[in-house]
């Protein structure tokens, strides 16, 4: 099966590229059609196999439903014409009975090795045939934000799970409240997000650093479309040393500028009860720990300040907002005032434990234009304007990290492989 | 003057409408609620299209659009689909087995008003609180959580249309058993006929699991039970299963008519019996018994695990075995044939390529370890829409121009269905083949919006405009209806040059179908005839009396009190005054209907004499 | 509709005929009383649960065999298409259950 | 021929299917019986899926009794043996006959319906176990409620029958009324077997 396999894959591969060079294939970072992951690749290939049979049963059909529309319209000049009345004819009813069960057994055979080999979480065997230890994650979903807790690390966060590339991670998916649904179109399939009770595992195995889109497959009312998530796949390496960096945030250390500091005293009068810093089990709302280096705000939204602001300003509930329509986060934040807000979202900003940041990890994939939409706080910077670069740059240096600097310019991740 | 007396027969005929239990008219009340609710649905999906013509677009909020979204999918396959089919059952099966009516008139007149509540029911949510959020499958505990009114409204509308439906089910089976005339064998028996009665087979086993799955999420929204609250240890994927275990069957209730439909068409304007009739009823029957053993294929993702998984898909795989017999046989019956091209057999002829590509993503969807990637993803809303659209849709309007002038004795202009046609299949294929690439380059299925920048932008905006193109040709099919019932010309009883019974008496029937009971020789019993006698159905017995039921106006007010007490259990408080009497009408009713006899009436043999025609067609 | 010279004779025969089935029915309601008997006395003796599930599983089953074919007439003629309707419905209920009670929780 | 359906004598040997109407009546119930087996059973298996869930209330052993259940297991078996001796005085053109054993069909239902009560009753008063206590007491009361529904639907409908057809005794039109409401009843006893195997019996083993 494998000889002539690679055969239609390589036929099929030229057919692709034609796909890809009519944009037919989306965006790298996003696409099942482009994996990058272990079960997207799995999959991918399972989806060539079955386009390759649908293929030739769409030919056949269509070779006889053209011929037969071509041949057998009435003929103008003998409209009275009387066709034979066939009843039937066992040989061809034989034929196009079996033709197809081989069809489907072709599929059927490689759909169930498949389906045993995603749905396996047994740990991973050395060289030795040993067990290891498996890097285990708990994905709390939530109404709509992601919480990922790394179990036994003490480390927990949200919204941007970083891993390890070429390394299984094993995860561990349950919801707070209604059904959420994980995937990682370019990294693998999804898994549903299920109540208490009904706790889902699989694994994820990045083959390329980047950071990956992830959307919540699964109806979950109206802020759906929205909540999105990262995968952050970086060096070895670079994760141990995200681990260890976001080991050592207790959620007290004071930022540098003045304005922070009164945001700080502001975040923890009125944001704690459902927001954590440093690592929690997961709570009423996201954990912020490194909110200072998300990518997007919110899941989705441009990282600046003034979405921030609007943020942390907007209500969700029982509104119409259209910014994070019916989102929990409610009560204490709707009384402070345009400033409160603007204090606590600079506070934010500058909570950046970890060097290891998600422009860390870009060029592994993209070099394209792709970075741009990914990366708009990069975008900014060198284009050297704009005020967020400064809140950026304020927020790197007050946080006193060494590599975070570093993270701001392309193709630095090299030298944060300081381990 | 004319005014009044035109007002007196309008209020004769609604009245004669609302009360009617003849099996004719009773289609062409599912025909017209059918299409008045498709056009609701379709403007839904236009709203829908509007929505996502480009990233971050905010023309509807998201609440909104959830709504919409929800009611689209539930209105189009409970308040379109299934009447369109109950349309075309109610209109043709009992003339094609040369049947009276259907066995029971009365429940077949309780269950279009039990649909048509239902229906409004459900969209009276738009006016209270909002209508339904959780998507046409209402999955647990979303549709728990679910605030106001709309998830009630879903669940008893659903609720009291879906009784409507078992009874026409159960029905029509009883029909197809007990009242084909004489030489009706049940292997003469039209496919159309054929596949009414499996599907409403389907309909009597997969409606009950419905039923209880509504019950339970009505209990839990509004009597504090904890069937699906994983809190009180209710287990949400509870309704998951029971929704399945009726929801696929369901689709295959829509799709087997429309192949009925295929079946008649194709065999008519080929001028060839239909190849492998045999084999198309066994298929039709695997069909629906495997139908059975494959909901899980809507729950790969869901954690059920390999063992499940890998059942399940190979089980839905083998239900491409049945479906291809059908695709070849038809395509077998063309072959040698002399085609026409009429409508009705150009939308066949649109049918088949389109329903074997959406049945292919089927079988792509079915292997369990891909539908990881495809679930949730516009990959499936392509698949079913292929399927649905591209095999139900254009299969009931097949049907419903086909059988058109059996209905209403008028022909529909066949220029304009030609445009019709590839308006709407030109607009389909823009608006749904594209969707396949959405769902594979990571847009997951009820989104609100989608970003900027993640490469859908160009794919969503062609699909906007297809979806326009179809807007646009069922206008024209409206516009068609229009003239040609206000034009009115007469048609003969056979203007296709058919070859079954129901073809054999005048169009529009008389009320009372065949004036004797017909002679049955063989399948295509009026092909017989035609080529082999003299081209007249013989009767099969003496022309006598004829027993008829009464017209009842206890069907609709059976319904109505079920519609009202449905607000009550809603709203309770103060409102449960208004359950009390809505079912004291229903109750009040049923017993009125039992405590009075209702024998019917006899046209007497003297009157039959006396009508024009012979009852068949020369 | 019967022939009138011969109704009498044949309600004779029937009236015979019917109490042949009353038997029937006596018999069967004794089994099904001795049946249920036995399901509670398993349970009240306590014996093992591995034991006792199926047997009164199976106790019950052959009770509504009982009740479809003596009470209900399942095995008179003219009963093809009831027997058929509820051996499909028997057959999708099986499979309701076995999904329910097996692949809800895991 | 109307007038013929009314007429109460000379019934031939199968009433209930002597008629066009008759048939249709009777193979539509049975039919309709057979979407009643996939309706419970969704409830059945509802209940096996939530029955190890009693959330903080009792479990299905710390409150079942098994006397009543046997004792109301008892009485509709009784029922059903009585409804087919209705039947069978129907056959036979008895007519006062049939309605004597319709009439202690009905009183075995109300004394079944009666204890089923009395034992809802003892549940929520004696164990807390309410309606919304749990998820196994919503699966529970909803599975035997659906049950102790059509049981006192198929009441109403015997005793509507009886009291329509008092005076006028057995004829076409009415013996496929009849006819099918003893199929119903004895449903209601097919459902209960499993009802007391599966719930109360296999409730009490565990
Ligand atoms: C009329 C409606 C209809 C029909 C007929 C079908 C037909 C089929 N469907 Fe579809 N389906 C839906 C309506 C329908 N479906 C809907 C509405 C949903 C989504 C519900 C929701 O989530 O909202 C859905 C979703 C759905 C899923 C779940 C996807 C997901 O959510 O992840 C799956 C998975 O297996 C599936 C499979 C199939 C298959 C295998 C068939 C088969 O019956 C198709 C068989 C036909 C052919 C295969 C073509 C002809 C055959 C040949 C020419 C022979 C040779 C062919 C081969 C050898 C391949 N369908
Ligand atoms: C029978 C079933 C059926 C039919 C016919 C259709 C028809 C259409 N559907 Fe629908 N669809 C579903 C069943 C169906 N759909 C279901 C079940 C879902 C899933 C819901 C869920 O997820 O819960 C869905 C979801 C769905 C989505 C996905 C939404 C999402 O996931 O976010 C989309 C998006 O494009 C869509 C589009 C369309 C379009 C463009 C049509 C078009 O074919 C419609 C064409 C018809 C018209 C356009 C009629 C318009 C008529 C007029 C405008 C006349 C003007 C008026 C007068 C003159 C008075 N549908
Ligand atoms: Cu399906």
């Amino acid at each position: 099966m494998k000889g002539w396999m690679s055969k239609f894959k390589a036929i099929f591969a030229l057919v692709v590229l034609a796909l890809v060079l009519s944009g037919c294939t989306g965006k790298p970072f996003l696409s099942a059609l482009q994996p990058k992951g272990e079960g997207a690749e799995m999959i991918y290939d399972l989806m060539i196999l079955s386009i390759i049979i649908m293929l030739v049963v769409f030919v056949v059909v269509m070779v006889i439903y053209t011929f037969v529309i071509v041949k057998y319209r009435q003929k103008k000049d003998d409209p009275d014409f009387m066709p034979k009345q066939t009843e039937g004819n066992h040989a061809l009813e034989t034929l196009w009975t079996v033709i197809p069960i081989i069809l489907l057994l072709i599929l059927a055979v490689p759909t169930v090795q498949y389906t045993f080999a995603l749905a396996d979480t047994s740990p991973e065997l050395n060289e030795e045939g040993e067990e290891q230890d498996s890097l285990w994650v708990n994905i709390t979903g939530a109404q709509y934000w992601w919480h990922f807790e790394y179990q036994d690390m003490e480390v927990s966060t949200s919204q941007e799970l970083y891993i390890p590339v070429d390394r299984r991670v094993y995860l561990s998916m349950g919801s707070q409240d209604v059904i959420h649904s994980f995937w990682v179109p370019s990294i693998d399939g999804k898994m549903d997000v299920n109540p208490t009770g009904n706790t889902n595992e699989m694994t994820l195995l990045a083959k390329e650093e980047g950071v990956y889109w992830g959307k919540c497959a699964e109806l979950c009312g109206p802020s759906h479309s929205i909540m999105d998530f990262k995968v952050i796949a970086v060096s070895p390496g670079e994760f141990e040393q995200w681990i260890k960096d976001m080991q050592g945030v207790t959620g007290e250390e004071t930022p540098e500028s003045a304005t922070a500091q009164e945001g700080q005293q502001l975040f923890q009068d009125n944001c704690m009860t459902c927001h954590a810093i440093g690592s929690s089990p997961n709570k009423i709302g996201p954990n912020l720990t490194n909110f200072g280096d998300r990518i997007k705000l919110g899941g989705y939204l441009d990282y600046n300040k003034e979405n921030l602001v609007e943020w942390i300003q907007t209500k969700g509930l029982g509104e119409d907002g259209n910014m994070k329509p019916g989102n929990q986060m409610t009560s204490a934040p709707y009384e402070l005032s345009d400033e409160e807000a603007a204090k606590i979202a600079e506070y934010l900003m500058t909570l950046s434990p970890s060097g290891i940041t998600p422009e860390n990890a870009k060029d592994g994939v993209y070099k394209d234009s792709d970075l741009k939409s990914l990366f708009p706080k990069e975008e900014e910077e060198t284009e050297g304007q704009g005020e967020s670069q400064e809140d950026n740059k304020d927020e790197e240096s007050s946080q006193g990290s060494d590599e975070s600097s570093d993270g701001s310019n392309e193709g630095s991740s090299e030298e944060n492989n300081d381990e | 003057m004319s005014a009044t007396a035109r007002k007196a027969g309008f209020g004769a005929a609604l009245w004669d409408y609302l009360t009617t239990v003849d099996h004719k008219k009773i289609g062409i009340l599912y025909l017209v609620a059918g299409i008045f609710f498709f056009i609701l649905g379709g403007l839904e999906a236009m709203l829908i299209r509007i929505q996502l013509i480009s990233p971050n677009n905010e023309f509807i909020s998201a609440q909104f659009y959830n709504e919409v979204l929800t009611m689209h999918g539930t209105t189009m396959i409970f308040l379109a689909a299934m009447p369109l089919i109950f349309a075309l059952m109610n209109a043709v099966v009992p003339l094609q087995i040369g049947a009276r009516d259907v066995a029971f008139p009365f429940v077949n007149s309780l269950g279009f008003w039990l649909f048509f509540f239902g229906g409004v029911m459900l969209n009276v949510s738009w006016f209270v609180t909002g209508a339904p959020d959780a998507g046409w499958t209402a999955y647990a505990p979303l549709s728990i959580f679910s605030e106001g009114h709309g998830v009630d409204f879903y669940a008893i509308g659903l609720q009291i249309s879906g009784f409507g439906t078992l009874m026409g089910g159960i029905n029509f089976i009883v029909t197809v058993v007990n009242m084909r005339a004489p030489g009706m064998t049940y292997m003469r028996m039209p496919l159309f006929t054929w596949t009414a009665f499996i599907a409403s087979v389907l309909i009597l086993f997969a409606f009950p699991a419905l039923t209880v799955g509504l019950f339970m999420l009505t209990f839990d929204r509004l009597f504090g039970a904890n069937f699906f609250d994983p809190a009180m240890g209710g287990n949400a994927i509870i309704w998951e299963h029971l929704f399945w275990i009726f929801g696929h069957p369901e689709v295959y209730i829509l799709i087997l008519p429309a192949f009925g439909v295929f079946s008649e068409v194709i065999p008519t304007f080929a001028k060839k019996r239909l190849f492998g009739y045999s084999s198309m009823v066994f298929a039709t029957v695997l069909i629906a018994f495997l139908g059975f053993m494959v909901w899980a294929h809507h729950m790969f993702t869901v954690g059920l695990g390999p063992i499940a998984n890998s059942i399940f898909a190979v089980a839905t795989m083998a239900i491409a075995v049945p479906t291809g017999i059908k695709i070849f046989n038809w395509l077998f019956t063309l072959w040698g044939g002399s085609i026409r091209l009429t409508s009705p057999m150009v939308f066949a002829l649109g049918f088949i390529p389109t329903f074997t590509i959406g049945g292919m993503t089927g079988v792509m969807l079915a292997s369990a370890a891909a539908d990881f990637q495809y679930h949730d993803s516009y990959f499936v809303v392509a698949h079913f829409h292929y399927v649905i659209v591209g095999g139900v849709v254009l299969g009931l309007f097949a049907g419903i121009i086909y059988w058109w002038p059996k209905m209403f004795g008028t022909m529909l202009n066949e220029k304009l269905n030609h445009w019709f046609f590839w308006l709407f299949f030109i607009g389909f294929h823009l608006t749904f083949f594209i969707q396949h690439f959405l769902g594979l380059m990571g847009m997951p299925r009820r989104y609100w919006k989608f970003l900027p920048d993640q490469g859908l932008d160009l794919f969503n905006l062609i699909s906007t405009i297809g979806a326009f193109f179809m807007a646009v040709g069922t206008i024209v099919f409206l516009y068609n209806v229009i003239i040609t019932q206000v034009k009115g010309v007469k048609v003969s009883g056979d203007p296709w040059d058919a070859r079954t019974l129901e073809w054999a008496i005048p169009s529009p029937p008389p009320f009372y179908n065949f004036k004797q009971e017909p002679l049955v020789r063989g399948l295509d019993p009026l092909w017989i005839e035609k080529t082999e006698g003299n081209g007249k159905i013989q009767p099969a017995t003496p022309l006598g009396d004829i027993h008829m039921p009464n017209n009842s106006f206890v069907p609709f007010m059976m319904s109505l009190g079920l519609f009202i007490a449905g607000f009550g259990v809603m709203f309770q408080g103060t409102y449960w005054v208004l359950a009390v009497i809505g079912f004291g009408i229903t109750a009040g009713s049923m017993l009125y209907r039992s405590f009075k006899d209702d024998l019917g009436y006899h046209v007497h043999k003297e009157d039959l004499e006396d009508e024009k025609g012979d009852g068949s067609n020369g | 509709m019967a022939d009138n010279t011969n109704s009498n004779e044949k309600q004779l025969y029937y009236r015979k005929k019917h109490k042949e089935e009353m038997k029937h029915h006596i018999l069967t309601f004794a089994m099904m009383i001795a049946f249920t008997l036995i399901a509670f006395g398993l349970v009240i003796a306590e014996v093992s649960a591995l034991f006792t599930i199926p047997i009164i599983l199976v106790l019950a089953a052959v009770q509504v065999l009982f009740q479809l074919y003596y009470f209900m007439h399942m095995n008179q003629e003219g009963h093809e298409m009831p027997a058929l309707m509820i051996y499909s419905g028997i057959f999708a209920a099986l499979l309701t259950v076995l999904a329910l009670a097996t692949i809800v929780w895991w | 021929m109307a007038d013929d359906m009314l007429k109460s004598d000379n019934l031939p040997q199968n009433p209930e299917r002597a008629s066009l109407e008759g048939r249709n009546k009777f193979m539509g119930f049975w039919f309709f019986l057979g979407g009643e087996t996939v309706l419970f059973a969704s409830l059945f298996g509802t209940y096996l899926a939530l029955r190890n869930s009693p959330a903080e209330g009792p479990t299905a052993s710390e409150i079942f009794g098994l006397e009543l259940v046997f004792i109301m297991t008892i009485v509709l078996l009784t029922s059903s043996l009585t409804s087919v001796y209705a039947m069978y005085h129907m056959k036979n053109g008895d007519f006062k006959k049939m309605q004597l054993w319709l009439g202690i069909t009905v009183a075995l239902g109300f004394t079944f319906l009666g204890f089923e009560i009395y034992e809802f009753y003892h549940y929520v008063h004696g164990y807390h176990f309410g309606y919304t206590t749990s998820a196994f007491s919503s699966a529970f009361y909803t599975l035997v409620g659906f049950h102790g529904g059509h049981v006192a639907f198929g009441l109403a409908w015997i005793i509507s029958l009886m009291i329509r057809n008092a005076k006028r005794g057995i004829n076409l039109y009415n013996a496929p009324k009849f006819y099918i409401a003893s199929l119903y009843w004895h449903f209601i006893d097919v459902v209960w077997v499993f009802i007391f195997t599966v719930v109360y019996l296999m409730g009490k083993v565990g």
